[in-house]
């Protein structure tokens, strides 16, 4: 059977069973193609303006984020990325790190984390806060998942965000396990994560952030999941909204023990 | 599109900067419009100063045999023949042929890789333009696939 | 103000390959926004690089080169220490230049 | 985030709370909070309304619900969901279930329509290329659906008019139409019955399938 990783090149070569030799010879170029592309990942370009604006004085208090706390204790960014979303006792919600991330540009520096939330992804403070989130993932490159299912609602959100990925609606019937919900599976020639359990290092919540050469966009986990709504024939989800954390809890905790690659190359 | 005022406006400023910059050795950076206009790999040749053509198997180019999608393609043109002036890399379906156009000094290697957008599968071309003008190329296929869901 | 580069330069040997990422948007000219209208070519078209100060390298790029482009070349004769600064502009004169140290 | 959901998790935890209950939230609960967090959290966006996925149909309410408890329906459930959805198969007005295989594979390579960011006058495509392999010369094709390639060849379909064939016509196109009316929860779209495709354009998937002309079947 085929592994889906877009990182190790040579297992997925070794280990693709192809129905046919022409498919065989285009994954192979496919795969080819992805591992020309990984030394010179456009992803450091946001990784640079993320640390840049972390430690940078701005907003309406003049501050720099260097005081947030991303739940591992004010100004610890190593490791935090692993362990979200979690439950935050001083906002008294689960929080993803692009909401907590969005919580301190309030708290500390005074932006309006409302009107920031309402900002189209890629536009304004939310184009920052997404080099935010790929700086700070990047920190955790190589560390493991690990997220908490220790407080109530942290176990609660879990038990949602499993409802909302088998929920099929609108009129394809789609659920976010319609494609993630068997190993070995693909949309075109993408490969699809499985993402009912550990998919592996590196792959599906562990590759995210990631740079699309498709568009040249920087995506976030937010923006992963709004598009993956989007295709999926979904009402629009809210930034940083309950679904999106609950669904992102889901993930991150069946993630456990996946190596972070993030920030990823894809498609 | 630009306007004549703002080209105008724009040449003063290239001028400018590369006056101030003190760069006259570098006379050749100032941008070939006509190069990077021509539709044609013959034409883009042409217009970089090349007299004659002729495929050569020291002049390499590298690229994926497919690519996964058309705005991010990895390509590198090389050679090791003495007496290079210029390395160019082309897409010949594109609606200009010619990709970039790298000057070779003594001071760096003829070796430069970028990467291309290409609107569909084409032949890909490396160029090198020999201080006699003569241009000797080399020539792959890159196939581009339709990637995820929307198309 | 462009965001700056990410300018990585490895010796190796005799020579040292420098890996380049720029920010920018690379527009081609060919689009079309969703009014129809097409978005106008924003691209570089120059790029230099200099050892320690000294003119080394130079290319010109149509808006055929990727957004967020991606150039590697090799300098001959640096070596861990040395200075490589990369310059580029684009067609509406914009500039910018970073440097980095060979390692 | 919004207050109304805050709300709703502040009184399911003073709910904990109260009862002096430490264990986890019901079933029930649960998927009561789950409703309360979709509505909260989704929004109408140009023409993709909330309502979407709101107002569900029972086919996917129980779907999704034998899917979150990782059991599949049981067998009397699954036969009315199936029933019922094989009653809403409309078939062709003119009695003429092959289309033209050549409209067929252009529907079969579109994934566009329906997405918020679809103008809402794009002309639906039926994303089989997507799910399936069909011709032999698209390479690009997924495998969460089985491969179509030969579909009718191998159902021995050489003239897909002669009373023979009858059978398997029908059923590709009552598939097409509504997948759940043979599988309570494929994972198929039911591209006639929610509006995806009209019946022109199922009927040029038809013809894609079993036409013996059609690159599917070479």
């Amino acid at each position: 059977m085929k592994k889906a990783s877009t990182l190790s090149i040579a297992t997925v070569l070794a280990l693709c069973a192809a129905p046919v030799m022409a498919q065989k010879t285009a994954s192979q170029g496919i795969d080819e193609y992805r591992a020309m592309l990984q030394d010179g990942n456009p992803a450091d370009l946001f990784e640079a303006k993320g640390e840049d604006l972390w430690k940078k004085v701005r907003g309406p208090k003049n501050a720099s984020l260097e005081k947030c706390d991303l739940g591992k204790g004010p100004g610890v960014v190593k490791g935090a990325f692993v362990e979200l979303p979690k439950y935050f006792a001083d906002t008294q919600k689960m929080q993803d790190l692009e909401s907590r991330l969005v919580t301190c540009m309030e708290t500390l520096q005074g932006f309006n984390a409302a009107e920031i939330s309402k900002t189209a992804f890629g536009r304004g403070e939310m184009s920052n806060v997404t080099a935010l989130a790929t700086w700070i993932a990047a920190e955790s490159k190589g560390l493991r998942f690990n997220l908490s299912q220790a407080h109530a609602q942290e176990k609660t959100f879990y038990e949602v965000g499993k409802r909302l990925f088998f929920q099929r609606g609108g009129p394809h019937d789609f659920s976010c396990a319609s494609c993630h919900g068997e190993e070995g599976k693909r949309i075109r020639l993408q490969d699809l994560p499985i993402l009912t359990k550990n998919p592996g290092d590196g792959v599906g919540f562990a590759a995210w952030p990631a740079y699309r050469v498709s568009n040249g966009q920087m995506w976030s986990m937010q923006l992963r999941l709004n598009d993956c709504y989007r295709q999926q024939r979904f009402p629009y989800p809210g930034f940083a909204s309950d679904a999106t954390v609950a669904l992102a809890t889901y993930l991150g905790v069946n993630a456990k023990g996946a190596a972070s690659v993030a920030p990823a190359i894809k498609r | 599109m630009q306007t004549r005022r703002e080209t105008l406006k724009q040449t003063a400023v290239v001028a400018g900067l590369l006056a101030s910059a003190g760069f006259p050795q570098f006379a050749h950076a100032a941008f070939n419009k006509a190069a990077f206009d021509a539709k044609s790999v013959q034409d883009a040749a042409k217009a970089a100063g090349a007299t004659s053509m002729a495929e050569s198997k020291d002049v390499t180019i590298t690229g994926p045999d497919i690519a996964e999608n058309g705005a991010v393609v990895p390509l590198g043109a090389s050679t090791a023949l003495p007496g290079v002036k210029q390395l160019l890399i082309m897409v010949e379906k594109n609606p200009a042929a010619l990709v970039a156009m790298f000057h070779v000094t003594d001071a760096v290697e003829a070796n430069f890789s970028t990467r291309a957008k290409m609107g569909q599968s084409s032949d890909v071309y490396a160029v090198a333009i020999m201080n006699d003008g003569k241009a000797l190329w080399a020539k792959k296929e890159v196939k581009v696939t339709l990637g995820g869901c929307g198309g | 103000m462009a965001d700056p580069m990410r300018i990585r330069a490895q010796a190796s040997g005799d020579k040292a390959t420098v890996r380049v990422l720029m920010s920018h948007e690379m527009e081609s000219g060919q689009r079309k926004d969703a009014s129809g209208k097409t978005v106008p070519a924003w691209y570089i078209q120059e790029v230099t690089a200099k050892l320690n100060g000294k003119d080394v390298f130079s290319a010109e790029w149509g808006p055929a080169v990727s957004k967020n482009p991606f150039l590697q070349f090799a300098v001959k004769g640096a070596k861990a220490g040395d200075k490589i600064a990369v310059t580029w502009k684009d067609n509406k004169g914009d500039t910018r230049t970073d440097e980095a140290t060979v390692s | 985030m919004n207050k109304k959901t805050q709300l709703v998790l502040a009184s399911l935890a003073a709910a904990l709370v109260a009862a002096g209950c430490a264990s986890a939230p019901s079933v029930a609960e649960l998927n009561a909070l789950t409703d309360k967090i979709v509505k909260a959290s989704f929004r109408d966006q140009n023409h993709v309304k909330v309502e979407r996925i709101t107002a569900t149909d029972e086919t996917n309410r129980v779907c999704s619900e034998a899917d979150v408890a990782g059991k599949p329906l049981d067998e009397k459930t699954a036969k009315r969901i199936e029933e019922a959805n094989l009653k809403a198969i409309k078939w062709p007005s003119d009695g003429k279930f092959i289309g033209d295989w050549k409209e067929g594979e252009k529907i079969a390579q579109s994934g566009r329509g329906l997405t918020w960011t679809d103008d809402v006058k794009t002309v639906n495509g039926g994303n089989c290329y997507n799910c399936h392999q069909i011709s032999k010369e698209e390479i690009s094709y997924g495998t969460i659906g089985p491969s179509l390639y030969n579909y009718g060849k191998i159902r021995g379909v050489t003239d897909p008019a002669s009373p023979a064939s009858k059978a398997i016509v029908e059923y590709t196109w009552g598939k097409i139409w509504n997948a759940k009316a043979y599988n309570a929860c494929s994972n198929m779209p039911r591209a006639g019955h929610m509006g995806i495709l009209n019946e022109t354009q199922v009927r040029h998937i038809v013809g894609l399938l079993l036409d013996p002309k059609s690159p599917v079947n070479q």
